[in-house]
C-alpha cells in the first residue's frame, strides 16, 4: 500500500514536471516568436520615422528624432496612392474571376470521380510550382501579342491565374467534405438542381469559399513577378513599388513606409482568418460521424 | 463521391478553372521553348537553332547561377524544415498558450516576400540589431557582413524566416493525422522519446516533409524579387539572370534557354518527390 | 462589387483607345512659337522616368501652370520602362512620349532607332549645352537625338570622423584602403555607375593612363591587353574592400557605419542626406587622380502621339528655372554651361579640375564584363 | 401511403449484381425491415427505392405507378439516413422545413406543420438550434421531424439508430414504432441488428447476397427459419444435418452421431433414407427430465453465465452443441449431464 502510494506520488510529480517543462517551453518560444516577428517589424516602424532632417545614422541606437516626414514624403510624391488604388482593385477583381471560374472546376474535381482526375488536379497546381518568373517573362511574349499587356484587364487576368490553384483547391476540398447523405437528403425531399446548388452547395462550401477567396486576395496584393513584367511601368503596385525602393533604389526610409503599407492589411486580414478558421461549422456539426 | 456516371457536361465544367490555367501556364511554357531554340523568336528573326543552348553550357556565368540557385534552393528548404519540424511537434498538442504561439508564428505567412526581404535585411546590416546584439553579448569581436555575403546567407536567412510558417502548416496537418494510440502504442512497447521521433513522427509525417521540402525548394530556387535584393553581387540567381538576359539584354532566346533549365529543374524535383512519396507511403 | 466591375471594364476601354491625333506641323521646320501651339492643342505629355519622383511632381505642375499642357508623369522601373518602350516599337502610336534615357541604355536603344530626331536643331536652347553632350553619350554617337538634362559627376564620400586626411591619389587611396581594411567600399559595376567609375580611374591608374583610347570607335585589343594587371589588384585586393550591390546601398552602407569612403554620385548623396538616409556631416570631393561623370538625357519617342508637347516639356526640363529647381530639390547638377551654382557638395574647382570624361562606350562595355569574368567570379 | 411493389430488381454495380432479383410487395402502412449482414443489398434496395440509384432491371411501383424514371426529388419518399444527414449550416427549424420549402407548401402551413412535428419529436424549444450544438439523439429526432413533416407515402430509414448508444437505441426504437403506427406511413427499414428488426417490424425480409431468403413476421422468421442463413443470422441455432431412418404419421426419426431422435416432420417431404438439414435453438436444448423426449447425454465444455440462465458449450459424441439451463443448475465444465431435445424445435431448412 504505501508502496503503491509512493508510486502515485512519483508519477504525480512527474506529470506536474513535465507539465511545468512545457509551460516554460511555450513561454520560451513566444518570446523568441515575439523577438523573431516583432523586432523585424519594429525595426521597420522606427525606420520609416526617422525625421528627414536628422539622420539615423551609426553610432546612434536610436534615431534622434521621430516625425511623420518619410510618411508624408512617400504620399506626396511616389505613386504610392496610384498603386494602392491599382492593388486594392486588382484584387478584387481577381477575386471574382478566380472564385467564377473554380466554382464549376471545384465541384467535377471534388464530387466527381472522372478519369483523368489525377492529372487535372496537378494542372491546377502549376501556377504554384512553375517559377514565377519564368512564367511571367514568356506569358509576357503571349500577352503582347494579344495587347494584354501593360493592359489592366490583362492584368486581371495573370492575378487570376495566380489566385485559381488556391482557389481550385480549397472548394475541391470543401466539395469533397460534404457527406453525400446531406446532399441525397436534400433531393430525397424534392431539391432539384437549383436548389442544391444555391441551398446546399454553396452554404456548405461558404467557409472554403471565404478561405479560398482570402488566399487568392492576399497572393493578388503580394503578386509580384507577374505584375512588374506585364503591368509596370503603366501599372503599378505595391510589391513594384516596394522593388524599386529596394533595388537600384534603396532607401530605407521609404522602403520602411511602403513595406508597412503593404504589411498591415495583410497581418489585419491574418487575424480575421484566425477568428474565422475557429468557427469552421462544417467541422463541428459532422464530429459525431 | 458520387458514384453517378460521369458526363461529358463534367469534362466542360473544367474548362474555367483547368483550361484556363492550361491555356495561360502551357502558352508560356510553350513559348519558352520555342524560344530556346530560336523558333517563334520575338525579337526579330526566326530560325531553328541549337547555338543559344551551346552558349549556356559553355557559359561559366550561367553555370554558377544554377549552381547557386540550387544551392540556395536546398540549403532553404533543408534550413526552413530543421526549424519548423521541432515546432511542429512542440505545437502538436494545443494549450491556449501554444495556440497564441500557433498565431504569432502565422504572421510571416501574411508578410509578403519583399517585404519580409527588407524586414531581414534591416536587422543583418552591419551595424543592425543582430550584430550589436551579438558585439553586446560579446560573442564576437566585429561585425559580421551579413548583407549580400558571398555565399548567400542572408537569402537562405529571409527564405527561412518567411516560409516558416508555411512549412509547418503543412507539417502540423500531417503529425495532426497521427493518432495517439500510435504513440501510446509505441511508448507501451518500450520506446523512448528518440525512438518515437525517428521510428513513428518522423516516418508518418514524412509526406508532409516532403510536400514541403519540395515547395520551398522550387520557391527558393526560381526566386527572382529576395535574390535580387538580398543576393550576393556574384553570381545572381537563376531567375534573375534569365530576366536580366530577356529585358536588360534583349536576348531573349537566350533567356528562353535559362527558362528552359529552370522549367526543367522545377519538374524534376516534382517528378522525384512524386517518386520518393510512393516509395515513403509504400503505395505503388 | 457589380459597381466596382463595370468601373473596371470602362478604365480597359478607355486604356484600350488610342490618341488618334498627330502633329500637324513638320516639326522640324517650324517655329517655336508653333510648336508650342501645336503642343497646348495636343493637350497632353506622357513622360517616363524612375528617379525623381519628388522633382518631376513639381515640375509636371510648373509645366501645366505655364503651359496649360498637363504633362503625366510616369515614375517606373528603368528596365521596365525601356521593355515597354522597346515592346511598343512597331506600333504606330505608342502610349509613351518621352522618356529619360539613362546610361546603360544609350547604346540599345540607338541600336533600335526608338527616338525622334534629330531634336538638337528644334530646341531653342540647344546651344546652351555643351557641344560633345549634344554629340556623345557614353560614347555612343547620338547626333543630337538626345537632350541633355543633367550631369552628375561620381566622387568620393566620406565620414570626416573616420576619415582625416581623404587620399588624393591612387598610391594615396592604396595606402589608406591598406590602413584600413572593409571600409572602402564601391558598388559592383554591373549594378551601378559609381563602381564604372572607380573601375574606370583604377584603369587609368594601373594601365597606363586613359588618353589612349580617345576617339576610338571600336575597341583595340592592344589596348586592354594589360587590363590583367587591374583585374589582378582588384583580386589581391578584394578582401580588403566591400563590393556594394547599388549606388545607393554603397551610401547606406556608410551610415551604417560598414564603410568611411566610398566612391558616389554627387546628386544621389545630396538625395539621400535629404531624406535623412546618410549623416549631414558626409563630405565629398573628386581626387586628384580624377573620376568620370556623366549624365542622363531626354528623347522624344518615333511613334510619340504628342511630338509637340514633349518638344515643349523637355525644353521647359531645360530651362534655367527648372535646372535650377532640380538642384535645390535633388541635387541634381545643371546640366546647361551658361549657370553657375553655389553650395554643391563637390566644389566647382573640383569638377573643373579633377572631372575626367569616359572613355568609349565599347571599353565601358568591355570593363564591365571583364570585371564580371575577372573578379566578381573570383 | 402507397403500397410499395419491387418485381425483380437488379442493380449492379461494376458487374456485380448488389441487388439480384428482389421482389416484394409491401402494403399500405406497414413496416418492413430489410435485414442482413452488411453488404448483402439491402442500402442498395433501399436507396434503389429512394430513386438514388436506377435499377438495371425489374420495375418498382408505388401503388400502380410506375417509379423507374421518377428522379428522387419527384418521388415522395423521406428517409432518415445513418449519419442524420442534417444541414450542418441550418438550423433545426430551417432543417425540419426544408421538405415543406421545397413542396411549395404555404407559410403558416408550413409553420404548423413543422411546430407539430417538433412537438412530436419533444424537440420544442430547439429551433433556433444549429445541428452542431445538438446531442446524437437529438440530432436523430430532428433527422425523424425533418422525414415525417412532409407526409411521405413512403419513409425509408437506412440504418437510422447505429450512432446512437445502446440504451438510446432501444428507447428510439419504440418511438419510431409508436410514431409509425399513429402516422400509419408504409415504412421500409434497414438494419442489420436482428433485435431492432424483430422489435419493430410488421414483417421482416432477410436478405442475403443481393437475394431474399425470407420473407416474414418476426415470430415466424425466429421460429420457423427456412434456410440455414436464416437460422444462424437471427438468434442462436444448433445448424445440423442427418439422415431420415423412420417415419409415422407426422414425425420422423432421425439418425445423428450422438443418437436418434424424433421430430415433428411439419411440412417435410423426405423419404427413410434422405438426409436433411435442420436447426434447433438452444433454449429447445434442456435439462433432463424424467419422461422427456429425446435424451442426449453430453460433456460440458463451457458454462456461462448470463445473469437469468447459463449458455452452454456441449459436446455430444464429438458434435459441437449450444444448450441453455436455469441458472439455478448447478453445472460445471467437464461434468456430463443429460439434457432433452423438444419434437418440436426441429426446424428442417432448404
Amino acid at each position: 500500500m504505501a508502496a503503491t502510494k509512493q508510486k502515485n506520488l512519483w508519477y504525480v510529480r512527474q506529470a506536474r514536471r513535465k507539465r511545468r517543462f512545457t509551460t516554460l517551453l511555450t513561454v520560451f518560444f513566444i518570446l523568441v516568436q515575439v523577438l523573431w516577428v516583432g523586432v523585424p517589424i519594429f525595426m521597420t516602424v522606427l525606420w520609416s520615422l526617422v525625421d528627414p532632417n536628422h539622420p539615423w545614422s551609426f553610432p546612434n541606437i536610436l534615431p534622434e528624432k521621430l516625425s511623420w516626414g518619410q510618411w508624408m514624403y512617400v504620399f506626396k510624391y511616389t505613386n504610392i496612392l496610384r498603386a494602392l488604388k491599382t492593388s486594392y482593385t486588382l484584387a478584387p477583381c481577381a477575386v471574382l474571376l478566380s472564385f467564377l471560374f473554380s466554382l464549376p472546376t471545384a465541384y467535377v474535381l471534388g464530387r466527381k470521380q472522372i478519369p483523368g482526375k489525377k492529372f487535372f488536379q496537378t494542372i491546377v497546381l502549376l501556377p504554384i510550382i512553375m517559377p514565377g518568373m519564368v512564367v511571367a517573362l514568356f506569358l509576357s511574349r503571349v500577352f503582347n501579342a494579344f495587347g494584354l499587356a501593360q493592359n489592366f484587364f490583362g492584368l486581371v487576368l495573370a492575378h487570376t491565374l495566380m489566385g485559381l490553384p488556391y482557389m481550385i483547391r480549397v472548394l475541391t476540398t470543401s466539395f469533397e467534405a460534404i457527406p453525400q447523405d446531406v446532399i441525397d437528403a436534400a433531393e430525397n425531399l424534392g431539391a432539384n438542381t437549383f436548389v442544391k446548388i444555391k441551398d446546399i452547395f454553396l452554404p456548405m462550401v461558404r467557409p472554403g469559399l471565404l478561405a479560398g477567396m482570402i488566399f487568392a486576395f492576399t497572393t493578388s496584393i503580394e503578386e509580384f513577378n507577374l505584375t512588374f513584367i506585364i503591368g509596370t511601368p503603366t501599372f503599378e503596385t505595391i510589391p513594384t513599388i516596394l522593388y524599386s525602393f529596394l533595388g537600384y533604389n534603396f532607401i530605407r526610409t521609404n522602403a520602411s513606409v511602403v513595406a508597412l503599407i503593404m504589411m498591415i492589411p495583410n497581418i489585419i486580414m491574418l487575424f480575421a482568418v484566425e477568428n474565422f478558421l475557429k468557427s469552421d461549422y462544417l467541422s463541428a456539426s459532422l464530429g459525431k460521424l | 463521391m458520387e458514384r453517378k456516371n460521369v458526363s461529358s457536361i463534367d469534362y466542360l465544367l473544367l474548362i474555367p478553372g483547368v483550361g484556363f490555367i492550361l491555356l495561360f501556364i502551357g502558352s508560356s511554357i510553350f513559348i519558352t521553348i520555342t524560344q530556346s531554340f530560336g523558333v517563334l523568336s520575338v525579337t526579330g528573326k526566326s530560325q531553328f537553332t541549337i547555338e543559344n543552348w551551346k552558349a549556356i553550357f559553355h557559359d561559366k556565368e550561367s553555370l554558377d547561377s544554377i549552381l547557386f540557385s540550387l544551392k540556395i534552393g536546398l540549403l532553404s528548404s533543408v534550413g526552413t524544415l530543421l526549424f519548423a519540424f521541432p515546432v511542429a511537434l512542440f505545437l502538436r498538442k494545443g494549450g491556449s498558450g501554444k495556440r497564441f504561439l500557433a498565431s504569432l508564428i502565422k504572421i510571416p505567412l501574411f508578410i509578403p516576400a519583399l517585404v519580409a526581404a527588407f524586414l531581414i535585411i534591416n536587422l543583418i546590416s552591419y551595424h543592425g540589431i543582430v550584430n550589436e546584439a551579438l558585439l553586446a553579448l560579446g560573442i564576437i569581436k566585429k561585425p559580421l557582413r551579413m548583407l549580400n555575403d558571398k555565399f548567400g546567407w542572408g537569402v537562405v536567412a529571409i527564405q527561412v524566416w518567411k516560409n516558416l510558417p508555411f512549412v509547418l502548416l503543412i507539417l502540423s496537418s500531417s503529425l495532426a493525422s497521427i493518432r495517439d494510440d500510435t504513440i501510446d502504442a509505441a511508448r507501451n512497447l518500450g520506446a523512448g522519446t528518440f525512438s518515437v521521433l525517428f521510428r513513428i513522427y518522423v516516418p508518418l509525417a514524412m509526406p508532409g516533409i516532403l510536400v514541403s521540402m519540395i515547395l520551398m525548394f522550387i520557391k527558393a530556387f526560381g526566386d527572382f524579387a529576395i535574390m535580387s535584393v538580398a543576393g550576393p553581387t556574384y553570381p545572381p540567381s537563376i531567375a534573375l539572370r534569365m530576366r536580366n538576359t530577356a529585358t536588360l539584354f534583349q536576348e531573349w532566346d537566350k533567356a528562353a534557354v535559362l527558362g528552359v533549365i529552370i522549367i526543367l529543374t522545377t519538374l524534376f524535383i516534382t517528378w522525384l518527390y512524386s517518386r520518393l512519396a510512393e516509395f515513403v507511403t509504400g503505395r505503388k | 462589387m457589380k459597381k466596382l466591375l463595370v468601373m473596371m471594364l470602362a478604365m480597359c476601354m478607355l486604356a484600350g483607345v488610342a490618341f488618334a491625333a498627330g502633329p500637324s506641323i513638320d516639326l522640324k521646320t517650324a517655329s517655336w512659337d508653333s510648336i508650342v501651339a501645336a503642343a497646348k492643342a495636343e493637350g497632353s505629355v506622357t513622360f517616363y522616368a524612375w528617379y525623381f519622383p519628388d522633382y518631376f511632381k513639381e515640375a509636371a505642375a510648373d509645366f501645366e501652370k505655364q503651359y496649360g499642357i498637363k504633362a503625366n508623369v510616369i515614375i517606373g522601373d528603368q528596365t521596365a520602362n525601356f521593355n515597354k518602350a522597346i515592346a511598343e516599337k512597331d506600333m504606330q502610336t505608342g502610349t509613351i512620349d518621352t522618356m529619360i534615357v539613362g546610361g546603360q541604355w544609350v547604346k540599345t536603344t540607338t541600336d533600335l532607332n526608338l527616338f525622334y530626331g534629330p531634336i538638337r536643331n528644334i530646341l531653342p536652347d540647344a546651344s546652351k549645352f555643351s557641344n560633345n553632350s549634344w554629340e556623345l553619350q557614353e560614347g555612343v554617337l547620338i547626333n543630337g537625338y538626345l537632350a541633355p538634362f543633367h550631369r552628375n559627376q561620381t566622387g568620393i564620400l566620406y565620414d570626416p570622423d573616420r576619415v582625416k586626411d581623404p587620399p588624393q591619389t591612387w598610391a594615396e587611396l592604396v595606402a589608406w584602403i591598406n590602413a584600413h581594411p572593409m571600409e572602402f567600399g564601391f558598388c559592383d559595376p554591373s549594378k551601378g555607375g559609381s563602381g564604372q567609375s572607380f573601375v574606370h580611374t583604377a584603369i587609368g591608374a594601373l594601365a597606363g593612363g586613359l588618353d589612349k583610347y580617345k576617339g576610338d570607335k571600336e575597341l583595340v585589343q592592344s589596348k586592354v591587353a594589360n587590363w590583367d594587371q587591374v583585374w589582378k589588384w582588384f583580386n589581391d585586393n578584394k578582401d580588403k574592400m566591400t563590393i556594394t550591390v547599388s549606388n545607393n546601398d554603397s551610401i547606406i552602407r556608410m551610415n551604417g557605419g560598414e564603410l568611411a569612403m566610398t566612391v558616389a554620385w554627387d546628386d544621389n548623396v545630396k538625395d539621400m542626406i535629404s531624406k535623412g538616409n546618410l549623416f549631414k556631416r558626409a563630405k565629398m570631393y573628386i581626387p586628384k587622380m580624377g573620376l568620370a561623370g556623366g549624365g542622363d538625357t531626354l528623347g522624344v519617342l518615333k511613334n510619340a502621339s504628342h511630338k509637340a508637347a514633349a518638344l515643349v516639356w523637355i525644353n521647359f526640363i531645360q530651362s534655367r528655372e527648372q535646372q535650377l529647381k532640380k538642384f535645390q530639390m535633388v541635387g541634381a547638377y545643371p546640366a546647361r554651361t551658361d549657370m553657375t551654382i553655389e553650395g554643391t557638395l563637390l566644389t566647382e574647382e573640383d569638377r573643373k579640375n579633377n572631372a575626367i570624361p569616359w572613355f568609349p562606350a565599347p571599353y565601358k562595355d568591355f570593363m564591365i564584363k571583364e570585371f564580371v569574368k575577372n573578379v566578381l567570379m573570383k | 401511403m402507397s403500397r410499395l411493389i419491387l418485381k425483380d430488381l437488379v442493380k449492379k454495380f461494376d458487374n456485380v449484381a448488389a441487388v439480384n432479383h428482389v421482389s416484394l410487395e409491401v402494403e399500405e402502412g406497414e413496416f418492413v425491415t430489410l435485414l442482413g449482414p452488411s453488404g448483402c443489398g439491402k442500402t442498395t434496395t433501399l436507396r434503389t427505392i429512394a430513386g438514388f440509384y436506377q435499377p438495371d432491371e425489374g420495375e418498382i411501383y408505388f401503388n400502380d405507378r410506375l417509379m423507374n424514371n421518377i428522379p428522387p426529388a419527384k418521388r415522395n419518399t423521406s428517409m432518415c439516413f445513418q449519419s442524420y444527414a442534417l444541414f450542418p449550416h441550418m438550423n433545426v427549424w430551417d432543417n425540419i422545413a426544408f421538405g415543406l420549402k421545397m413542396r411549395k407548401i404555404s407559410q403558416p402551413e408550413q409553420k404548423k406543420r413543422v411546430a407539430q412535428a417538433l412537438e412530436m419529436m419533444s424537440l420544442s424549444g430547439m429551433e433556433k438550434r444549429m445541428p452542431g450544438q445538438l446531442s446524437g439523439g437529438q440530432q436523430q429526432r430532428v433527422a425523424l421531424a425533418r422525414a415525417i413533416v412532409t407526409q411521405p407515402d413512403i419513409l425509408l430509414f437506412d440504418e437510422p439508430l447505429s450512432n446512437l448508444d445502446a440504451k438510446l437505441r432501444v428507447q428510439v426504437r419504440v418511438e419510431i414504432k409508436e410514431m409509425q403506427k399513429r402516422l400509419g406511413i408504409t415504412s421500409i427499414y434497414v438494419t442489420h441488428d436482428q433485435d431492432e428488426a424483430l422489435a419493430i417490424s410488421d414483417r421482416i425480409v432477410v436478405m442475403n447476397q443481393g437475394q431474399i431468403e425470407q420473407v416474414g413476421d418476426p415470430q415466424s422468421i425466429y421460429l420457423h427459419p427456412m434456410t440455414s442463413f436464416v437460422a444462424g443470422f437471427i438468434g442462436l441455432a444448433n445448424i445440423l444435418s442427418g439422415q431420415v431412418v423412420a417415419r409415422k404419421e407426422n414425425q420422423v426419426q432421425l439418425e445423428l452421431p450422438f443418437g436418434r431422435f424424433w421430430a415433428f416432420a411439419g411440412g417435410l417431404r423426405a423419404s427413410v433414407g434422405d438426409t436433411v438439414r435442420f436447426s434447433f435453438r438452444p433454449e429447445n436444448v434442456v435439462q433432463y427430465r424424467e419422461g422427456s423426449p429425446n435424451k442426449v447425454s453430453a460433456t460440458i465444455q463451457h458454462a456461462i453465465f448470463m445473469g437469468d440462465t447459463i449458455d452452454l458449450f456441449l459436446d455430444a459424441k464429438g458434435t459441437r452443441l449450444r444448450a441453455r439451463a436455469e441458472s439455478a443448475a448447478k453445472l460445471k465444465p467437464g461434468d456430463i449431464a443429460v439434457f432433452s431435445i423438444d419434437e418440436t424445435a426441429f426446424q428442417f431448412l432448404e
